[in-house]
């Protein structure tokens, strides 16, 4: 066994725990190590309980782990309620003036190192000096760090930052660990980034240029991450009055003729509905984020959740032909994104990528290098490809279902949509042919669109039971069922990518070479599971659901689906 | 040269006979070929009612939206392409009730849009419930008590936030609404025109009469559009007359032209450096 | 066979056709028969295209008939459109100054005869006139309606009314008509209402105090209807600024006690969905009547759908327990409107009535009595309720999931909810034990709801092949039904009420005793029929979908069931 | 009598150490003292944000709904009961962003609610974008060129509609502000109290000092409320100063008084006469 060590950093919000977390990312990624780092944090400012829970490895990880090898409390409260997840071995660095060390705790003033240093602000770096060098790293690992972020800044401020670390890596000297390890040195491998940013990349890759949106945990960081890159390309990131507004301007700004994008959660997303059809009907390509939190209504709003499947299946009245992807992992995030907006654009039809809360918070270590699309098809005509520009029709029939789409104001061809069902030319109208030509129209593709869907991902699919899931929580099923295995359990792992159109066939048989499946989603009631049921006709025999707002342990999906097993 | 016969559209009219929006059409073809503006040049968008059928009577390029959202499509025409001039055309159940929010935004933003609102004080084509602006009392089908509320005041409030073009015309005056929207199509920034329409099949209290006999024209009357406290005054109806024109006026800068980015040419147009994107999210 | 007529009348908006429909209408009423009178109109308040069709019988019908036995063309359009659907014997009025009448059409100078009579707005009576003496009718009848429409305005009035009628009569007087027949003198059979005005009436029944809604096709009437009776009763209604407004007012008046609903149809349900949501995590009981016409997006304004079943089902982010039922006929309407604010009274929960504008809009015979229910239990408790009232806890964990519910300002005991997830005083909480608790809490009415849903309704439940349908088109589907017997198949119908909870148990034990059943709807993709695959597994052997916004005839149903069975 | 004490609540307060949200519930609690209205009697309503926290920190009945939608919630609640006091807090973007449209409709049915806005000029909870208030140019993470929209006046708008009870407050001034609340609470129709509120974790430009600089009492310093163009006036920030306090209040008819039927005392208690609703429905 490599390297794999999780440490776990709490306080309060406004202590700067995410700060700590950081600087031990990068340290880590600097040494070219693997890591992951989960967020967990209340909505508020100051105040109350957060962590980070930082797992360490030489080898790549994409889920978080149940064991807190090294614990940093920054207050009492984290270490009474984390004490406990401490594995064998492991030790909690408390911020505390009163010493008497024991076997599990090691109480370090932090705090008052931190003033000492300069202040109390630094109590972050103390910490992360003393974390690092529990754990073996050689200090100059933190101080590179240190000076790639504090850099630019005023000399004192490197220069107290820099002391402030050795005073934590000083306070802990000789303090023996079993989780110590050999600190690689090695280049980086990949790159450091959260799924909200892999998300705004892969948006910059697909050539979006606008976006708009209306704040709202955990979408909003997609937006901050994509504004970043305002000034730098013809882009336009436009804060709305409200999510309705979000979702229209950006119809508008797609109808116009640039790639345009939104990003909510799930109130958002149901403001949103309404336009989703209006998206639909006009057959503007749209693309649409929606990171679920949980519910109902506002919930739990800085937590995660897969709760919104359904919703998004079948929002906004009436039927029409929607791409439902949920990519499961950073790589797939980015080029999710890619293929979303080429997908809205093929088929002119609103195309929903969804995370959650967990996708977009976490950090962790994108190993593929992040590349271009060859080049972008926008799928448009001008006056040029026309016969007869005067005679255009932007909803013409055609075996596809998809119709030459000019963009408005680009030449003689006039452009004309229209929110109520429509004659081919765009006009309105109430005529039977021309509703059944255009609602049949609309959902003839499906056929074409059926064909892009990929099939779900599988690890072991000649397992007797599979694992069944979706999008952000495929890291840690392909860890469970690992364990599984490890056990003696024949499992197998499937997991979704692309939901919608549902690839039916391909599913029916992979499940077909299984004794049982069970589930594992983020919700309380199995949406996907029912969701095969309807498509497939096959039945989970179990659903492994987690509806707390808190991401999936893969040990906690071992253990339940063991248990299945053992009564089954 | 652009002819108003240019617009002329052979799809069918939906409207009543007699209907103020036939004024209206007639008065935004005027505007564009004044303006020499080719439908290449001319975007329409609007809601969804009586006023939101506008574009499909005129032969140009248009989206006809969802019920209130009219501006907000508008808004992401515009920063996509900030080279073609947009009109918006919404009912006042359309723009200030439903689509309230985003009236208010677009002052805000002061976007570069002609706002035309019908507004004809009921909704027309949901067959005559009151509307925003519709009087306190108003009776209706289903307020037989009369409307419970106050009517808002769009040029009151777009004058109160700031905006920086405010007029008020009547269908019935077809040359002057002409001028106005050409006035607003001309003006660098967001352009309000809230029109007196007549809507002969459910408001028989703010007729064509009585219009005739209440509206006036303030321009013609000498009012400068510079003058902001006596716009505040005909914002208001003065006892029985209600002031027309070109309530208001001042320079601003629109929002495209608030976006650095927007400075290059429109969005649409520029160009997007591939090699560029790929070191940036190299290096992000 | 007794009479089974059907009497078309088409012509432009703003012509009056409706008005000819109502006097036909209140003629057949008045003289004991049944009828159902169907209307169809563009979204226009002038010109175009529009008709109403009355099927007249002795017996009770639930659907309209796709023959047309009579014809009143107001106009060349409707002559042309419609001329073909004549059935052997048909005739055609057709207000035209031409003469030359053959087999098929008579001309009657309508407009002439009433301009004649005072009025061209007369034109109305006249046609009315020379239908019903067409149909054989006593000039009585028409004379007695009219007077109870016009008796209270001036006598000229009601003077030349009876003069156009009787102008009408005579124009045709002596011109023969197969499809005469003797009109019973009976008295009225039950009451003659509008699918849209029985739903408000259920709710007067059920002690609905407060209805906010803001103007939507076609749920606009449900509001007219509820908004005559705000003089006599303690009953508001309320015109919102949109239907955000509409669904969050409806809570808060709910909240502070009076039973409360909102009606609207797709896009406007669109944006209610955040408050649905609302209404389901703070257990605030509301009604939620959804008419349902085509979209995606406005769609068809004024034409008929059952296209937002899974909508209905799955709008608003995360799980939460709700009701959605869908009527089958005016009586059911009724009773389920007050059905459903028991319901959502009873387990805190939101209710979904769903109709449609077919239904809505159109007239028939209601034959039993609309009997207020016996008492009404709001379900609600008091300060003398509670060992404490200081103590009283909204959301206190119950076996049920239901909490005792007191109302805000009624006591000591305070009432406190949020849309965020909270603790059991209703004090928000991020606690994974609150988090679990109360979803679990909501989650767990279900198990109650389960057991107040009723099987769906069926005829000939042992027909080798059954009909399987939702909502409004029970009528067509029944007789569909019979149609098929009468040629030999042996056929039978399946009518759901109660959509959800789904009743799994019977719905699978019914499916399971015949050979194949079809699924009959007004959308594109069989909504309910997916929906039966997921809940049962059983699936559809085909499905006869129409989407055009015209209600289902049964004829057409009868004869695609057959065509399926014939190769099936 | 009702105390300031009595509405003292111990469940965890959840806002930053220094917030100006806590001055605004000092001057509640005291409102409510000074009116003796014990919690049975009032019903809070708010949005979502750090500012539509509020009811939790105060013991009492209330109803914590969604996003921009608490205006509406307390409207259901006043009809339904109009005998009882309704308080709503709400952020700068709960009221004026999201739930702008509300805001109008309120104004317009003079519905009987006292309405808070914590206008903190910033969306605090959700971390620092700028608000419907925000100056334009305000730098936040994602407005790094500055906010683009110019801020909306919610005193002018209220004013320009017709509201009946205006007011600004500032957090700092918990007397002025108490009292401003009390009077909002008497007050028969909508009451509208803008409070200037620091937010010290995420707006460094609106600090208190720059508010002590600048906050002055207007109701001191002579300034009659029942003034219209006076109150106009001070609407807007003249030059470095913010004129806070009455700014403008006249007789107005509230919304459950426009209703016939609730002259007979609130919805909620009316009786319902079951022989009558069923002969109703028999003759309907
Ligand atoms: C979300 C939504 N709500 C309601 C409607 C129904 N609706 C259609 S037009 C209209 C109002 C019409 O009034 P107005 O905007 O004043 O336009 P007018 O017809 O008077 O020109 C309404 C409420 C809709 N289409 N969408
Ligand atoms: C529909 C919806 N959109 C967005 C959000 C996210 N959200 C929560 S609070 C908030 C804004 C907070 O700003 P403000 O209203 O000014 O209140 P403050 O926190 O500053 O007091 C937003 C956008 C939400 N909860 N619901
Ligand atoms: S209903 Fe009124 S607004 Fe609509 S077309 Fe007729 S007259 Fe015009
Ligand atoms: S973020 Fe600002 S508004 Fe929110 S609690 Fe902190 S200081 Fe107050
Ligand atoms: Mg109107
Ligand atoms: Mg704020």
């Amino acid at each position: 066994m490599g390297i794999d060590v999780t440490v776990k950093i709490g306080g309060e919000a406004g202590q700067g725990i995410q700060t700590v977390g950081e600087l031990l990312a990068q340290a880590c990624h600097q040494s070219g190590l693997y890591l992951m780092a989960v967020n967990d944090f209340e909505s508020r400012i100051r105040g109350g309980h957060s962590f980070m829970q930082l797992r360490i490895s030489d080898r790549p990880i994409r889920a978080p782990d149940h064991r807190v090898h090294l614990l940093i409390a920054l207050n009492e409260w984290t270490l009474q309620t984390h004490r406990s997840e401490v594995t064998q071995g492991g030790r909690v660095i408390f911020d505390s003036e009163a010493g008497g060390s024991d076997e599990l705790i090691l109480p370090v003033p932090v705090t008052k190192l931190a003033r000492k240093a300069g202040g109390r602000i630094m109590a972050n770096t103390v910490a992360a000096g003393a974390c690092l060098s529990m754990l073996g790293a050689p200090v100059k690992t933190l101080e590179q760090v240190l000076r790639q972020r504090f850099g630019d800044k005023k000399a004192e401020v490197l220069e107290n930052n820099l002391n402030a670390a050795k005073s934590g890596v000083e306070a802990v000297a000789g303090v023996p660990f079993d989780w110590a390890f050999q600190w690689p040195d090695r280049a980086p491998a990949g790159k450091l980034l959260s799924g909200a940013r892999v998300l705004a990349l892969g948006a910059l890759a697909a050539q979006c240029r606008f976006a708009a949106f209306y704040p709202m945990s955990p979408a909003t960081d997609v937006m901050v991450n994509l504004s970043e890159f305002e000034a730098q390309l013809p882009l336009v990131v436009e804060q709305a009055e409200g999510e309705i507004a979000a979702v229209n301007m950006v119809i508008g700004a797609s109808f116009a003729g640039v790639r345009a994008m939104t990003a909510t959660s799930g109130g958002g997303f149901a403001l949103m509905s309404e336009g989703l059809g209006l998206a639909g009907i006009t057959e503007t390509p749209i693309v649409l984020i929606n990171s679920q939190r949980p519910g109902p209504a506002t919930g739990l709003p800085t937590r995660t959740a897969q709760a919104d499947l359904r919703f998004m299946l079948h929002a906004a009245q009436d039927d029409f032909p929607r791409f439902i992807l949920a990519p499961g992992s950073l790589e797939a995030a980015f080029e999710t994104m890619v293929r979303a907006f080429e997908l809205a654009d093929k088929y002119q039809v609103p195309v929903i990528v969804t995370t959650d809360q967990y996708f977009n918070d976490s950090l962790a270590i994108v190993d593929k290098a992040l590349e271009l699309p060859e080049g972008i098809d926008r799928h448009i005509v001008g006056d040029a490809d026309m016969d007869d520009p005067a005679a255009y029709k932007r909803f013409a029939f055609t075996d596809s279902g998809v119709s030459p789409r000019a963009l408005p104001c680009s030449g003689k061809a006039l452009v004309m949509a229209s929110g109520n069902e429509h004659q081919e030319d765009g006009h309105i109208s109430e005529r039977i042919s021309d509703r059944i030509g255009q609602m049949d129209k609309r959902q003839c593709k499906l056929e074409g669109m059926q064909k892009e869907v990929r099939v779900p991902e599988t690890v072991y699919p000649d397992g007797r039971v599979l694992l069944v899931g979706w999008g952000s929580t495929s890291g840690m099923i392909r860890e469970s069922v690992e364990m599984l295995r490890a056990w003696g359990v024949d499992a197998g792992a499937v997991c979704f990518t692309d939901i919608w159109p549902f690839p039916e066939a391909e599913v029916t048989e992979i499940l077909d070479h299984c004794r049982r499946f069970y589930m594992v989603e983020q919700n309380a009631t199995a949406q996907l599971g029912w969701l095969i049921r309807e498509r497939t006709g096959r039945k989970f025999a179990q659903a492994v659901l987690k509806y707390d707002g808190r991401p999936f342990f893969p040990r906690e999906i071992a253990d339940k689906v063991k248990a299945y097993e053992e009564v089954s | 040269m652009v002819e108003a016969a240019d617009y002329q559209c052979d799809f069918e009219n939906k409207w009543c006979p007699g209907c103020g929006n036939f004024g209206i059409v007639n008065a935004m073809k005027d505007a564009l070929a004044a303006l020499d503006l080719p439908a290449e040049k001319v975007l329409l968008v609007s809601g969804i009612g009586q006023a939101a059928k506008t574009p499909h009577f005129l032969k140009c390029n248009f989206f006809h939206g969802l019920h209130g959202r009219a501006l907000a499509v508008a808004t992401g025409a515009k920063i996509a392409n900030h080279d073609i001039s947009v009109l918006v055309n919404m009912g006042d159940g359309d723009c200030y009730g439903e689509g309230g929010n985003h009236f208010l935004a677009a002052i805000r933003r002061n976007i570069d849009i002609t706002l035309l609102v019908h507004d004809n004080r009921v909704y027309g084509l949901t067959k005559g419930q009151a509307s925003p602006t519709s009087d306190r009392g108003f009776v209706t089908r289903i307020q037989a008590e009369g409307a419970r509320s106050d009517p808002m005041n769009p040029v009151a409030l777009a004058l109160s936030q700031g905006a920086g073009f405010v007029a008020r015309g009547y269908c019935g005056s077809t040359d002057q609404l002409g001028d106005l929207i050409r006035q607003g199509l001309e003006y660098p920034g967001f352009s309000l025109i809230d029109i007196l329409q007549v809507c002969v099949s459910f408001n028989h209290v703010n007729t064509y009469d009585w219009y005739r006999e209440r509206a006036f024209d303030i321009n013609e009357n000498g009012h400068q559009p510079g003058d902001l406290q006596a716009a505040m005054k005909y914002a208001y109806p003065e006892g029985d007359r209600i002031p027309t024109g070109l309530i208001y006026r001042k320079e601003t800068v629109p929002f495209t032209q608030r976006i650095r980015r927007l400075n290059a040419g429109p969005l649409l147009g520029q160009e997007y450096d591939r090699q560029r994107v790929q070191s940036l999210i190299r290096d992000a």
